[in-house]
């Protein structure tokens, strides 16, 4: 059971857990974009940064989602240090997405008064791999991945087409944190085996009712009895 | 082109059974097509047990595959340091303004594709061309002029 | 499961309150900041059953999970609530930690307060609170009169049958064999080969070497002029009738490969044009077969190939028409340069790499080929003599001599595609060509079936992409048949045979074929579920006549509790006041549509009215008018039916049976006296949240017009 | 081949070897390096054989003829060097073969034209090792490049090699190797500079049966090719020091992740280790110690960021080479989950030579914290373009001017780029410092992983620093925010103030970023990307205020900022740039002075390039 100190106060978790974990678990908030407590930490977003020292060591930033808690490590997660990072990595991913909601509540929250790059196309997906990894570990299809990289680099299915393995869960639609996927760029990449299969009515043979059950007929005589007598005890 | 599937299985057959073979199975496709079938790419996935949104992430974050067939003659100019300062990128706008087309493009014709490449790590004769792996060194605006020339005369396009 | 590996509790009669536990979620300050989390709590502690519930910040941490797992243990839970947020995102998670800790993870439920109230009825605490307890109340209604579903495993055969001796029927065989699985290979003609040969670049080279092969591979049976009789049984352990000539012989086998192609529509018999003249593809790549090994010329001076036919496109023309005639074109001119060539198409037409077709036609082209693009309006018309057609790049009338027309060939079903279709259970396109049956469930719930189409089977297709498709669907064969057993996670429907009347209602409408009705005791025809067939979507439940199918998740009993739970604390507060409230809706939603369009609204953050309960149901199909009108009868004022959009359901056609039993519920309302606006089904689409809200809010309008009204 | 079981075994066929080496008998070496090679080494060679099997078949003489890794002076290839005496030939060709046996090996004369000039003192030089080039450096991996045949195991053998090996295996513990390699002060010589020994003593520590040793020769930085000279000429080095560490760290199983782009040094690799397998020293119970180890190649596939060791680890597991964060180390959570030592072929390359010579013998070697040699390639605008390997803590000055051969065409030096994309430049000022891991960081540099681009005074250095972040930006691998994005703000603004559209506040803004940058990217590619910008930034702040400022390039590179013209006294009116120019922006009549449009030239340095009269005129 590691102790450590955050923001001055000292507190004691479990092995293995990570600076993220601690802090939210303690009521500390750490902003973050690419975390998810059911999925492995990726640590690519970088908002969740918090400074750390750990003598004789400098201080130094790291990803609390990625970074353990480690014995007698003092950590603050709103220094001067932090908010300057997570300052300017707010302004970055505001550069393609630049009319998140979510992210403009950051960008006021952290003093972000101007943008100063912006990407020549909105494009709200800030490859936080959320999907892909949702997709992966909790769906566990795999339809999706990071596909190219650097700038290039987008989420999608293989060559970009409709692909036999999505089952359109919608579980990539839900996880995304700036509501960059829709499902219906999902449903328009799938296909849904039997989708042109011809509906047919089906007739009880019992009782020549089309596909309903024969008892829901009586059951109707004697709850709507039943309800009218209850609504006279009522009056 | 049309691809025959059974030699593409007796490549991968070559690579299956190693861990992580997938990018190894992926480099002996590329090395025998020169661009990466999307049939091979497919059936590598499946034959490997492999996701193939991860094979196809695969191929397309690492370089040295192409999804596209590549042409004929592939031209690599090195765009590393030593070549940069001797003035490669002079070499690579002639290339891009005499084949129109731009780095890492194919010619319509599917003679020619132009790429770049980051070091070849012979540095003191730069700046580098390769045609289909032949080493050309200390390239000047003239002599990449005079080998476009050669292989466009061989192909008889003049 | 228990640590024996046996379910702790499968039924809710053994225990009619099972020790359930309830964990409210605060998510931070997600939940917590607009509910009062404590006082859920609190509540939760007094329903019956429950014997431990507690606050937690973030179940979904190592921490959470960790004291999850102690609080299973301590208190000897036997079921978990969980109220938090979307269980699309977070059930998997908290069932595997509660098999961990011994519970069986059917037992464990997550009601979202998150989505469907902290998010989207920040503005009215009171109601949002209101509708948190109801949803915290429906579960635990739920998990204390749930069964629960638990895996089922079956041993199997790994050995294969393979119908069709084509290209890929033998390239399926001879990968197989080698890869040391029994294979047993059936035909049902007199020899080996198929009909793709006759017409296809490279078939028949392809198609002799495998000849050369597989007959004498000692893991390949063949059985030459056989048909499929019967299969029975289990997926892994199919046991297959197989009439051969007079005989039927019976073998078992784990897989089945459906190879049997497609084969050329012959010509429409009631034209009368002079059958040495007017021919099909197939038939002139005889003739030009012929001609080329003979080494003669050609006699054909005019020669049209048309690559469609008159009638419009009733058939699938695949890719395969378009090419095969370009080819023969070639082929012409290669034998008679002098000939006349003309091909008269609507579409080039080409799936996946349209390359290969259009070197193809650009060397038609150089070898002074015609081509000329007509319209579906106007189609060539064949007289005796000449080719009629217009030309709509000059709009002028054109007239073709022709010594020959090679018509386009439709590939079509074999004449047995129904048949077999129908005997193994296998979806049809509107062509009539097989579609493998995939119900697309929550992965890991499903069971491979073991049943794979390949080949033009499927749809027409070229060699490259038979090879392709014969090769991938060994791959994966080869998969499924090395494992030791088969298991299906999804919940399976049982019977109580002592109630099945036989009346078969249930097999009808199973749209995976996994219910048959076997004979007992001589005299009753009774209805049996193959457990690894069975995707568990209701439908069988809904029209048995005496409620003798229960699906464990989503029982009768299950369904009507919750419903009955919906609205209690609001009632509560309705009742002191007064009974005035407003319209009360009960959605039953989809999981895969309606569900996910509210949680979306959740995440989006889209207020909507308050009054709605929502109840996740796996399928449409699962939707009975039983519970409806249970619904509209007891506290609803509005019951909303969420499905997917036609041609989307998970199931195959869940919604459209919902839709179909809903018109016709709608009707007896009428007749009965309820106004049957009060029902309302909507497709919608799990992207939808904007949708859901809009539909929930005209619903509500509407219910409230009514209610002033009456 | 034989095949060896004991220690006893290799010492008895190592002197079976050495002793069917005549001492007397003339070899001639002829440089195989790629760069030898694209000069046309191979055509020499085989004229060289061809001379002797014509010499022999007459009876008249023998001497051997062998292809050699790269000597390292590439500039002056192909280069041939006549053992015993030593004499070094540069440039030579097909054609003077026959004259290089005749006078050389017959005559024992010296070919005076084929001799290196020295360009300093115009004096001709004999002998290899008098070349001032080799003379300052201190070749202990490079050494057996240019004496032997990289292709057969039994010259590296005869040379006294896998004898370190032999001494680990036999007399020492993996404890006292480790302990000797922290003694030997080795620091990683793939950038980062952590003590190798205290490396390996963690991979050591963990528990476990199943460990990795990867040998990292995805060298992507442009402009550095030292391990792939390494592994062309000499790959049994690098394998021996891969078997004796893994003896130390108790792995079997050894990855060399090799780039694709060298094929020369792919195939030496896997004869080596093919030798190596047949011989008996990879493979089971290696010279009898019951140790076990085997090499496998994985190539890479053209992504810079492999060369970071948990992307390497990732792209060997088959998957896209995005780095992880780290806590957990490879020593502790490496390649499949399993504890995993990685070092560059340099690092690997250098424990023979320490088991060989000694810990205390190696640690005389370089500076108070940075012991040993450190290997070059030193290119870019510099007389002698090559690999060069001198002691740590030589100064730069040494390093460019005396070993180097100073700047081309008599231009100044401006500043010199060490560690690659990756590091940072130190300008004229500081050309005295000595070259260590302290004293770069305090430049801003990093020692990297030894390239070495040298700057003279034509270069922008505006430009220069955009033509690292453009390949840092396009090598991203795009996983994390700063990298990906940050790194495209940072070009975007660099190549804004290189086409004139630079506005006040540009360098603020770029140094806000980098630094940041710094502190906030995943992997080392990000945490160092910014630093040829800011250190550029640093030293020549002025050239970047003058680009944004006076909207001038000082060094006259940046198209937007420049225009070309006529000069013209010049001009002969020849027509070369009119008809070479793409754009047509040239005009003018044959004989006469043509005129270049202002308006239609984009500045793409055609006409320059083709001018054969200094006609034209950038400003």
């Amino acid at each position: 059971m590691p102790k450590l100190t955050i923001n001055g106060s000292e507190i004691q978790v479990p092995e293995g857990r990570s600076v993220l974990e601690a802090c939210r678990e303690h009521g500390i908030p750490v902003p973050t974009l690419c975390y998810h407590p059911a999925l492995e930490p990726y640590g690519a977003c970088r908002l969740c940064m918090v400074e750390v020292s750990s003598p004789p060591r400098p201080s130094r930033l790291v990803a609390s989602c990625v970074h353990p808690c480690e014995e007698d490590a003092v950590i603050e997660t709103d220094s001067e240090a932090v908010r300057k990072s997570r300052k300017t990595t707010i302004e970055l991913l505001l550069a393609g997405a630049h009319n998140d909601p979510m992210l403009l509540a950051l960008a006021e929250e952290y003093g972000v008064k101007e943008i100063r790059f912006t990407l020549p196309e909105e494009d709200l997906c800030v490859l936080c791999g959320l999907c892909v990894r949702a997709c992966r570990e909790i769906v566990g299809v795999g339809a999706i991945s990071l596909i190219n990289r650097g700038m290039a680099r987008k989420v999608s299915t293989p060559f970009q087409i409709a692909s036999s393995t999505c089952i359109a869960c919608g579980t990539c639609v839900l996880i995304c944190p700036t509501d960059a996927i829709k499902l219906k760029d999902i449903t328009h990449f799938h296909s849904v085996h039997g989708a042109d299969s011809e509906f047919e009515r089906v007739y009880c043979q019992i009782c020549d009712d089309v596909d309903l059950s024969p008892v829901v007929i009586q059951d109707v005589d004697v709850l709507v009895g039943a309800k009218v007598d209850q609504e006279a005890d009522l009056e | 082109m049309q691809i025959p599937v059974s030699e593409i299985h007796e490549i991968i057959d070559r690579e299956a059974g190693d861990e992580g073979s997938i990018i190894s199975a992926l480099e002996k496709i590329q090395q025998h097509y020169r661009y990466l079938p999307k049939e091979a790419l497919i059936l590598a996935s499946q034959r490997l047990g492999v996701p193939l949104s991860q094979a196809y992430a695969v191929a397309t974050f690492y370089n040295a595959f192409s999804l596209k067939p590549k042409g004929k003659y592939c031209l690599q100019i090195c765009m590393g340091t030593a070549c940069h300062v001797r003035g490669s990128p002079q070499l690579l706008d002639q290339m891009e303004t005499k084949f129109n087309i731009k780095a890492g493009e194919t010619t319509p014709d599917h003679l020619f594709t132009l790429e770049t490449v980051n070091c070849l790590g012979a540095c003191a004769l730069g700046p580098i061309v390769v045609v289909n792996d032949e080493y050309s060194g200390q390239m000047t605006v003239q002599k990449s002029d005079a080998l476009m020339k050669r292989l466009i005369r061989k192909e008889g396009l003049d | 499961m228990g640590a024996d590996g046996k379910p702790h509790k499968n039924s809710p009669e053994l225990d009619a309150s099972p020790r359930t536990g309830v964990l409210v979620c605060e998510c931070g300050d997600e939940i917590a900041g607009v509910l009062d989390t404590n006082a859920l709590c609190a509540a939760a502690a007094e329903l019956p059953g429950v014997v431990h519930a507690s606050c937690e910040a973030y179940p979904c941490s190592k921490d959470g999970l960790l004291r999850m797992q102690q609080a299973i243990e301590e208190n000897k839970l036997e079921r978990l609530l969980v109220a938090g947020c979307t269980p699309r995102l977070v059930e998997k998670h908290f069932r595997e930690a509660a098999l961990s800790a011994g519970l069986n993870p059917g037992g464990v439920e997550v009601v979202d307060i998150r989505e469907h109230c902290a998010y989207v009825h920040a503005d009215e605490p009171d109601a949002a609170m209101q509708k948190a307890a109801d949803l915290i109340v429906m579960g635990v209604s739920r998990l204390a009169t749930t069964s629960l579903p638990f895996p089922h495993t079956h041993a199997f055969v790994n050995s294969a049958l393979i119908i069709g001796s084509g290209l890929s029927g033998l390239t399926v065989a001879n990968s197989l064999a080698s890869a040391g699985h029994h294979v047993t290979l059936i035909e049902s003609a007199q020899e080996l080969g198929g009909t793709s040969q006759t017409f296809q670049e490279n078939a028949k080279d392809l198609i002799d070497g495998l000849i050369g092969i597989v007959p004498n591979h000692p893991g390949i049976d063949i059985l030459l002029d056989s048909r499929l009789a019967q299969v029975a049984g289990p997926p892994g352990f199919y046991e297959v009738s197989i009439k051969s000539r007079e005989q039927t012989k019976t073998i078992t086998v784990g897989a089945i490969v459906v190879a049997t192609g497609a084969k050329p529509l012959p010509l429409d018999s009631s034209r009368h044009f002079d059958p040495s003249c007017v021919v099909t593809q197939a038939h002139f790549a005889h003739d030009l077969t012929g001609a080329a090994t003979a080494g003669s010329d050609l006699t054909m001076q005019d020669v049209v190939l048309i690559l469609s036919s008159e009638d419009g496109g009733e058939y699938c023309y695949s890719h395969l028409s378009s090419l095969t005639g370009v080819r023969q074109a070639i082929q012409v001119k290669q034998l008679n340069p002098a000939a006349n060539v003309t091909v008269l198409f609507r579409e080039l037409y080409s799936t996946g790499d349209n390359q290969h077709l259009e070197e193809k036609v650009q060397q038609a082209k150089e070898l002074g080929v015609t081509f000329f693009r007509f319209r579906t309006e106007t189609p060539p018309l064949i007289s005796e003599k000449t080719v009629d057609i217009d030309d709509p790049l000059t709009g002028q009338p054109v007239r073709l001599l022709y010594d020959r027309v090679v018509l386009a060939m439709p590939l079509v079903p074999q004449d047995n595609a129904d048949t077999l279709a129908a005997l193994l259970g296998l979806h049809q396109d509107k062509h009539g060509f097989m579609i493998e049956a995939r119900p697309r469930l929550l992965p890991g719930r499903y069971c491979d079936t073991g049943i794979y189409v390949v080949g033009s089977a499927h749809q027409p297709v070229d060699t490259t992409d038979v090879l392709l498709q014969a090769y991938m669907t060994s791959s994966r064969l080869q998969r499924y048949l090395n494992q030791d057993s088969l298991s299906t996670g999804a919940p399976v429907a049982e019977i109580a045979q002592e109630a099945c009347t036989g009346c078969g209602n249930c097999v009808q409408v199973c749209p995976v074929n996994a219910i048959q009705l076997i004979q007992k005791d001589g005299i009753l025809s009774l209805a049996e579920v193959e457990s690894l067939l069975c995707t568990g979507c209701g439908n069988c439940a809904v029209v048995c006549p005496v409620n003798a199918i229960r699906i464990p998740g989503w029982d009768d009993l299950a369904i009507v509790s919750q419903i009955n739970a919906a609205f209690t604390s609001s009632r509560t507060k309705d009742d002191a006041e007064g009974g005035v409230h407003p319209p009360r809706i009960l959605a039953f939603a989809c999981e895969w549509s309606a569900y996910a369009s509210a949680d979306l609204a959740g995440t989006l953050r889209i207020p909507y009215p308050s009054d709605v309960r929502i109840l996740r149901m796996n399928c449409s199909a699962r939707f009975d008018p039983q519970h409806i009108l249970w619904a509209l009868l007891n506290n609803a004022d509005g019951v909303l039916l969420g499905a997917c959009h036609p041609g989307e359901c998970h199931y195959g056609t869940g919604n459209l049976y919902a839709d179909e039993r809903v018109k016709v519920l709608k009707q007896q309302l009428a007749d009965y006296g309820l106004d049957p606006r009060r029902v309302r089904l909507e497709f919608l689409a799990g992207d939808d949240g904007e949708g859901f809200v809009e539909t929930i809010t005209s619903f509500r309008d509407d219910l409230r017009k009514k209610m002033v009204k009456t | 081949m034989v095949s060896i079981h004991t220690a006893q075994e290799l010492d008895t066929w190592r002197e079976s070897l050495t002793a069917k080496v005549d001492p007397d008998l003339p070899v001639i070496t002829v440089c195989g390096g790629t760069g030898c090679r694209v000069y046309g080494s191979e055509k020499v060679w085989t004229a060289f054989q061809d001379e002797l099997t014509n010499q022999k078949a007459n009876a008249r003489l023998n001497y051997d003829v062998k292809v050699t890794g790269c000597h390292g002076f590439c500039e002056k290839g192909p280069l041939v060097v006549i053992h015993p005496q030593g004499i070094m030939y540069t440039n030579v060709k097909v054609s003077d073969v026959a004259e290089i046996v005749g006078e050389t090996i017959v005559n024992n004369t010296v070919i005076e034209r084929l001799l290196y000039v020295d360009p300093q003192t115009n004096e001709e030089i004999e002998c290899e090792q008098d070349v001032p080039f080799y003379k300052h450096q201190h070749r202990l991996i490079l050494g057996l490049n240019g004496l032997l045949d990289p292709t057969r195991i039994e010259e590296y053998i005869s040379q006294g090699g896998f004898d370190s090996l032999k001494k680990v295996l036999v007399s020492l513990s993996p404890e006292d190797v480790i302990e000797e390699m922290k003694k030997s002060g080795l620091r990683g010589r793939g950038g980062a500079g952590f003590p190798t020994g205290f490396k390996w003593e963690l991979c050591r520590q963990q528990p476990g049966d199943v460990k990795y040793v990867i040998c990292n020769a995805d060298e992507g930085d442009p402009g550095a090719y030292m391990d792939r000279s390494i592994m062309e000429g000499n790959p049994h080095l690098v394998l021996e020091g891969m078997i004796i560490g893994a003896y130390a760290m108790g792995a079997n199983q050894g990855y060399v992740y090799i780039r694709n782009e060298y094929p020369l040094a792919v195939k030496h690799l896997r004869q080596a280790i093919s030798q190596a397998e047949e011989v008996g020293l990879l493979g089971k119970n290696i010279l009898d110690s019951g140790f076990d180890f085997t090499v496998k190649i994985k190539l890479g596939s053209g992504a810079f960021v492999c060369g970071e060791e948990t992307a390497l680890i990732a792209s060997i597991e088959g998957q896209i080479g995005e780095p992880r964060p780290r806590p957990p180390y490879p020593a502790e959570f490496g390649l499949w989950g399993k504890p995993t030592n990685i070092n560059n072929v340099k690092s690997w390359a250098s424990v023979p030579i320490i088991i060989d010579k000694g810990s205390d013998w190696y640690a005389s070697i370089g500076t108070e914290t940075s012991k040993g040699t450190v290997i070059f390639s030193v290119v870019g605008n510099i007389n002698n373009t090559g690999l060069v390997e001198v002691p740590i803590g030589i100064s730069l000055r040494e390093l460019i001017f005396d070993i180097g051969g100073g700047i081309p065409d008599g231009k100044s030096f401006k500043a010199a780029q060490i560690g690659g994309p990756s590091g940072g430049c130190i300008p004229a000022e500081h050309l005295d410092i000595p070259i260590d891991y302290e004293s770069l960081q305090s430049l801003g540099a990093i020692m990297g992983s030894g390239g070495l681009v040298v700057a003279d005074e034509d270069t922008c250095m505006v430009d220069f620093a955009a033509y690292f972040m453009r390949f840092t930006q396009e090598e991203s691998c795009g996983k994390c925010v700063p990298c990906r994005v940050g790194t495209k703000a940072m070009l975007e603004t660099l190549e804004r103030i290189c086409a004139g559209d630079g506005q006040p506040g540009d360098v603020d803004y770029l140094i806000e970023l980098g630094e940041e940058i710094k502190r906030s990217s995943l992997c080392g590619l990000g945490q160092t990307a910014p630093n040829p910008v800011l250190s550029t930034i640093r030293y020549f702040r002025d050239e970047y205020e003058a680009h944004i400022v006076d909207k001038t390039c000082p060094a006259s590179v940046c198209k937007g900022l420049i225009t070309y013209s006529v000069i013209d006294e010049n001009c002969t009116g020849c027509m070369v740039c009119l008809r070479n120019c793409p754009e047509g922006a040239i005009q003018g009549e044959k004989k006469e002075v043509h005129v270049i449009d202002a308006d239609l030239c984009t500045r793409c340095g055609m006409c320059m390039s083709v001018c054969k009269f200094d006609a034209i005129l950038v400003e």
